[in-house]
C-alpha cells in the first residue's frame, strides 16, 4: 500500500485509542472505493448485452450505484466484469488485462460461462471452465444470462464485501463475508457426525406423518 | 509441391517492410480483443501509415467454443439451446433455422398458428436487434444518448418476449415441431401497444441521429462496397442490400407466412455506411408493417404438433436450410447418419462473411472511418467464432 | 499590491493538484509488475516499434496551433488594460492579429493544412 | 431452372459429375482433380452463373477414410442452388483452392483447414482461423483426442 497506509497501523495500534483511528480510516477508504467502482468494458458473449449494456441503460440503471462509467482502458477501471465465455485463446489476454488494472481491483464473474464454463463444459476443446482458473474472482453472479437485477445484486454484494472485508492492516487480503460462518472450535468429526445424521434423515421419505392425515382430511386444498 | 501453412507472425513480418529513409514507415496497431467498438472480442490488426489504414487483418477465435464439435454429441432439441448462443441478438431466428431444417428433414408438418407465431416473433426480434444496433451505432460515433434511446425502446420488446418465452435474451422458444409455449393471453394487446408506442419513436430516431449533419458527414461516401465485391465476399442481409443487390430470403423463399404479407425490401444505392444505416432503419418500418398485417389474424390451433418427449430421428442424408436473420442469411447444414444426433452440423454464419468485407472497404480510410464501418456492418462476434 | 490575488490563485491551483497527487501517493497501493507496466494495447502485446517516421503534416499542424496559442496568451494582458490604451491599443492589436492571420493564409495556400 | 435441369446442365460441363445421393437439394459429386476447372466453369457459365458461395465445409467420414468437402453454391441472378461435393483421402487431404473464384472461399477454407486439416493449394494466406497457431491436431476430426475435453457422463 501507500507510504502512510503501510506503516500507519503499526504506529497507531500502540497508541491508546489508535485502533479506532485505523478502523475509521478503513471506513473512509473502503467507503470511497465501494461507491465508485468503474467497470471495464469487457464483454465476450451474451452476458455482455444483458449485464453490461442493459444494466447500464436507463431502465436498470447502474448509475444509482456509482458504477455507470464504463471505462474502455484497464488503467482507469476498478472492476473487471467477466461477462461471457472465457476461451483458451482469450485466457492470456484476460490475465494481461487483469494485471494492467490499477491495484484495488475487483472481479465479478457473471453468467454460468464465467463461473464454470456453463453450457460449454462438455465436449468443448477450447472453453476454460470458469474465469477463476485464470484470475481471482470476488463475486459470482449466476444465470445464463443473469438478469440485470441479478447483476445489480452482485454489485451490492461486492460493495458489502469491500466495506466489511478490507483493512489497511492486511493490505492485499479481502475477507469474504461468508454468511454461514462455521462456529469456532468445531472439530471435523463433529461435522462428519452431523452430516451422517442429515444424510440418513434425507434418505427416507416419511409419509406416515401428519402430511398423510392432512391429505385424507381436507384433500389437496392448494 | 507441399503446401506449407503460415502463421500470424509470418503475416505480420510480411507487412513490416521499410522502403526508404524518406518514406513514412507503417506500423501495426491492435484493435484488440478488448475494444469498445468491436462489440465483443474481435481483434483487428490494423497496418497504419500515420492515421490512414493501409490494411486490416481480422483475427478471430477469442470466443471460439467449438459449438459444431459439441453439436455432434447433442440431440437436435438440445442443439436448439446452443443455437441461441450463436447470434444472441436474433436468438429466435437461430432456433427457427435449426428447427425448420429438422422439420423439413424429418417430415414434421406445422400448422398455420405456429407459422404465424414464428413469423411474428422473428419480426419482433428483428426490430429488437436493429434497436440495439442503432443504439450502439450512435455510441460508436460518439453520441452516447442514442444508446439510451435505443435501449429504452428495446426494453419494451424484451418485456413482450419475456411474457411469452420466459427469457429476455436467449429464448430457446422455437422447438422442432412447434413453439415451446403458446403465446401469452395479452401478447396481441402488448404488441399493438408497442407498435403504437414505437412508430413516433422511429421518427424521433430519424431527427435525433439521421438528421444530424455530423453523422451524415461521417457516413456518406465512407466504406463503399461495390455490388460485385459484396456478392463475391458473400455478404448477406442489410450489408448486401445496401450495396444495391435486392436479395432477401423472405421474398425469394417465402418461408413461414412471409408469402401472405405485403412488404418491400429497402435497397441501397452506393453501398456506403449511410446506405447500410438507412437500410436498417427502413427494415424496422417494414417489420412494423408485417406485424400489423399479422397481429390480428393469428389462426387457432395447437402450439406444438408433436409430443415434446417424442424422439426425433432424421433419415440419413444432407440437409441445408437457411433463413434471413437481422444480420444476414443464417444456414444450418446437417449431415445425418440416421441417428438421434447429427453426424455433422455446420452453421453458415452471416457475421462471418460480413466481417471480411471490412478488409475490402477499409484500405485508404482513417481509423475513425474504420470504427464507423465496423459498426455499420453490425457484427456479433460469437456468431463468427461459433 | 494586488499581486497577492495572483499568488493566491497560483497557490490554490498548485495545492489542489499536488494535494491530489500526494493523497494518492500516500494512500493508494503501489505494486509495479512487469506485465502491469507493459503498454496497454487491448490486451495484446505491442507489435513492432512505435518510434517510426510518420507524415510531416502532424508537425505542421502542431506548429500552427502553437503560434495561435501564444497569440491568445498575449491577448490576455491586453484585455486587462484595454481602457487605458484606448483606440490606439485596439489598432495595435488588430495589426498584431493581422500579421498572424497573414501567416495562416500563407500556410493554407501552401497546403500545410491539407490532411493526408 | 429446377434441380434436375441443373444437375443435367452441370454433368454436360463435367462428364464425371454424378448426382450425390441422399441430398435434399440438387447436389453433384465431382472428382478432386477437376474441381477447380469445374467450379470456374459453373461460375462463368451465363445460364448457371453461381456467383455466390453460400458456405463451404467438410465432413469427416472416418469409416470410409475420406473427407467430403461440400460447397453450397447459390446464383443470385437465377435464384437456384447447387451443392458440389468432392472427396479427398484422409491421409493426404489436398485440394485446389477456389478463393480466386469466390473471395469468401479464402476465409472459409482457412476455417476448414483449422478445424479439419484439409490443405488448399494456391491459397493466398493459409493459416489457422480460430485456434492458436501452435495448436496441435485438428479438433473437428472424428478421431481427435484431447484430454481437456470432458465427456458427458451417461
Amino acid at each position: 500500500m501507500g507510504l502512510v497506509t503501510n506503516n500507519l497501523p503499526a504506529i497507531l495500534d500502540r497508541l491508546p485509542g489508535g485502533g479506532f483511528c485505523v478502523t475509521s480510516i478503513d471506513g473512509i477508504i473502503n467507503w470511497s472505493r465501494a461507491n465508485s467502482l468503474w467497470p471495464l468494458t469487457f464483454g465476450t458473449s451474451c452476458c455482455a448485452i444483458e449485464v453490461m449494456m442493459a444494466a447500464g441503460a436507463s431502465r436498470h440503471d447502474l448509475a444509482r450505484f456509482g458504477a455507470e462509467v464504463a471505462r474502455p482502458s484497464p488503467r482507469q477501471a476498478d472492476l473487471l466484469v467477466v461477462a461471457g465465455t472465457v476461451v483458451k485463446r482469450l485466457a492470456p489476454r484476460l490475465k494481461t488485462l487483469y494485471e494492467q488494472m490499477a491495484e484495488p481491483r475487483y472481479v465479478i464473474a457473471t453468467g454460468s460461462c464465467a463461473i464454470s464454463g456453463g453450457p460449454f463444459i462438455y465436449n468443448s476443446y477450447s472453453t476454460v471452465r470458469g474465469a477463476d482458473q485464470i484470475i481471482p474472482v470476488d463475486v459470482y453472479v449466476p444465470g445464463c444470462p443473469p438478469r440485470p437485477e441479478a447483476f445489480l445484486y452482485g454489485l451490492l454484494t461486492l460493495q458489502k464485501l469491500i466495506k466489511a472485508g478490507e483493512s489497511i492492516r492486511r493490505p492485499y487480503i479481502r475477507r469474504k463475508p461468508v454468511l454461514a460462518a462455521l462456529p469456532s472450535g468445531m472439530t471435523a468429526d463433529q461435522i462428519r457426525a452431523e452430516l451422517a445424521v442429515l444424510l440418513q434423515r434425507d434418505s427416507t421419505v416419511d409419509l406416515s406423518g401428519e402430511y398423510a392425515q392432512n391429505m385424507q382430511a381436507g384433500g389437496s386444498k392448494q | 509441391m507441399t503446401i506449407r501453412p503460415i502463421t500470424l507472425a509470418d503475416r505480420i513480418a510480411a507487412g513490416q517492410k521499410v522502403e526508404s529513409l524518406l518514406s513514412t514507415q507503417e506500423y501495426f496497431v491492435n484493435m484488440g480483443p478488448q475494444h469498445p467498438s468491436t462489440h465483443g472480442v474481435l481483434r483487428l490488426l490494423v497496418r497504419l501509415d500515420g492515421e490512414t489504414v493501409r490494411e486490416v487483418i481480422p483475427v478471430v477465435g477469442y470466443v471460439h467454443r467449438g459449438i459444431e464439435k459439441m453439436g455432434e454429441y447433442l440431440t437436435y432439441r438440445k442443439f436448439i439451446h446452443l443455437s441461441d448462443r450463436l447470434d444472441y441478438l436474433s436468438a429466435i431466428t437461430n432456433n427457427w433455422v435449426v428447427a425448420m431444417a429438422v422439420e423439413k428433414a424429418a417430415g414434421i408438418e406445422i400448422n398455420d398458428r405456429i407459422q404465424t407465431i414464428r413469423t411474428l416473433c422473428a419480426e419482433l426480434q428483428r426490430i429488437q436487434s436493429h434497436q440495439l444496433w442503432w443504439g450502439v451505432f450512435g455510441m460508436d460515433l460518439g453520441a452516447f444518448t442514442a444508446f439510451l434511446y435505443g435501449f429504452r425502446d428495446r426494453e419494451v420488446v424484451t418485456d413482450i418476449f419475456e411474457e411469452t418465452t420466459g427469457a429476455r435474451l436467449t429464448m430457446n422458444y422455437i422447438q422442432p415441431g412447434g413453439v415451446m409455449f403458446d403465446i401469452h393471453p395479452d401478447f396481441v394487446k402488448n404488441v399493438k401497444k408497442f407498435l403504437a408506442y414505437f412508430k413516433p419513436k422511429l421518427e424521433e430516431y430519424e431527427t435525433l441521429v439521421s438528421g444530424n449533419v455530423i453523422v451524415q458527414a461521417r457516413l456518406r461516401g465512407v466504406g463503399i462496397l461495390s455490388p460485385g465485391a459484396a456478392v463475391s465476399i458473400g455478404t448477406t442481409g442489410p450489408v448486401l442490400r445496401a450495396s444495391g443487390v435486392a436479395h432477401d430470403l423472405r421474398k425469394s423463399e417465402a418461408y413461414g407466412v412471409y408469402g401472405k404479407v405485403q412488404f418491400d425490401i429497402p435497397v441501397g444505392v452506393k453501398g456506403d455506411c449511410w446506405d447500410r444505416y438507412w437500410v436498417r432503419i427502413e427494415e424496422m418500418r417494414q417489420s412494423i408493417r408485417i406485424i400489423e398485417q399479422l397481429i390480428d389474424s393469428i389462426p387457432e390451433g395447437k402450439h406444438m404438433t408433436i409430443k415434446p418427449t417424442a424422439k426425433i430421428k432424421l433419415p440419413e442424408g444432407l440437409y441445408y436450410n437457411q433463413m434471413e436473420t437481422a444480420r444476414g442469411i443464417l444456414g444450418a447444414l446437417i449431415v445425418s447418419d440416421g441417428g438421434e444426433k447429427p453426424y455433422r452440423i455446420h452453421l453458415r454464419s452471416p457475421n462471418f462473411n460480413n466481417l471480411w468485407s471490412v478488409t475490402a472497404m477499409a484500405p485508404g480510410l482513417r481509423i475513425a472511418d474504420l470504427v464507423a464501418i465496423l459498426s455499420s456492418i453490425d457484427v456479433v462476434v460469437p456468431d463468427i467464432d461459433r | 499590491m494586488d499581486y497577492i490575488y495572483v499568488l493566491a490563485v497560483i497557490g490554490l491551483a498548485a495545492a489542489f493538484v499536488l494535494g491530489g497527487l500526494a493523497v494518492s501517493f500516500l494512500v493508494a497501493p503501489h505494486r509495479p509488475g512487469r506485465r502491469k507496466n507493459a503498454p496497454y494495447e487491448c490486451g495484446e502485446s505491442t507489435i513492432g516499434p512505435a518510434w517510426v517516421q510518420f507524415n510531416v503534416g502532424y508537425y505542421l499542424f502542431a506548429l500552427l496551433f502553437l503560434v495561435f496559442d501564444v497569440e491568445a496568451v498575449f491577448l490576455y494582458p491586453w484585455a486587462l488594460i484595454i481602457r487605458e490604451v484606448g483606440i490606439a491599443g485596439l489598432i495595435e492589436v488588430f495589426v498584431f492579429i493581422g500579421i498572424l492571420i497573414a501567416g495562416l493564409v500563407y500556410a493554407w495556400r501552401k497546403g500545410a493544412l491539407e490532411w493526408v | 431452372m429446377t434441380g434436375e435441369e441443373i444437375v443435367l446442365a452441370v454433368s454436360r460441363i463435367e462428364e464425371r459429375a454424378k448426382p450425390r445421393e441422399k441430398c435434399a437439394m440438387p447436389a453433384v459429386t465431382v472428382p478432386v482433380e477437376s474441381l477447380a476447372v469445374f467450379m470456374r466453369a459453373i461460375h462463368d457459365d451465363p445460364a448457371l452463373s453461381f456467383d455466390m458461395l453460400c458456405t463451404h465445409t467438410a465432413v469427416d467420414w472416418l469409416g470410409e477414410n475420406r473427407f467430403e468437402l461440400l460447397y453450397v453454391l447459390c446464383s443470385l441472378k437465377h435464384g437456384h442452388y447447387l451443392t458440389v461435393s468432392t472427396s479427398v483421402p484422409r491421409d493426404k487431404p489436398e485440394v485446389s483452392s477456389v478463393s480466386s473464384i469466390w473471395r469468401i472461399a479464402e476465409w472459409q477454407e482457412r476455417e476448414v483447414y483449422d478445424l479439419m486439416g484439409v490443405l488448399y493449394s494456391g491459397h493466398p494466406d493459409l493459416r489457422r482461423m480460430f485456434l492458436e497457431d501452435d495448436w496441435n491436431g485438428f479438433p473437428l476430426r472424428k478421431d481427435y483426442k484431447d484430454d481437456f475435453m470432458l465427456e458427458l457422463p451417461e
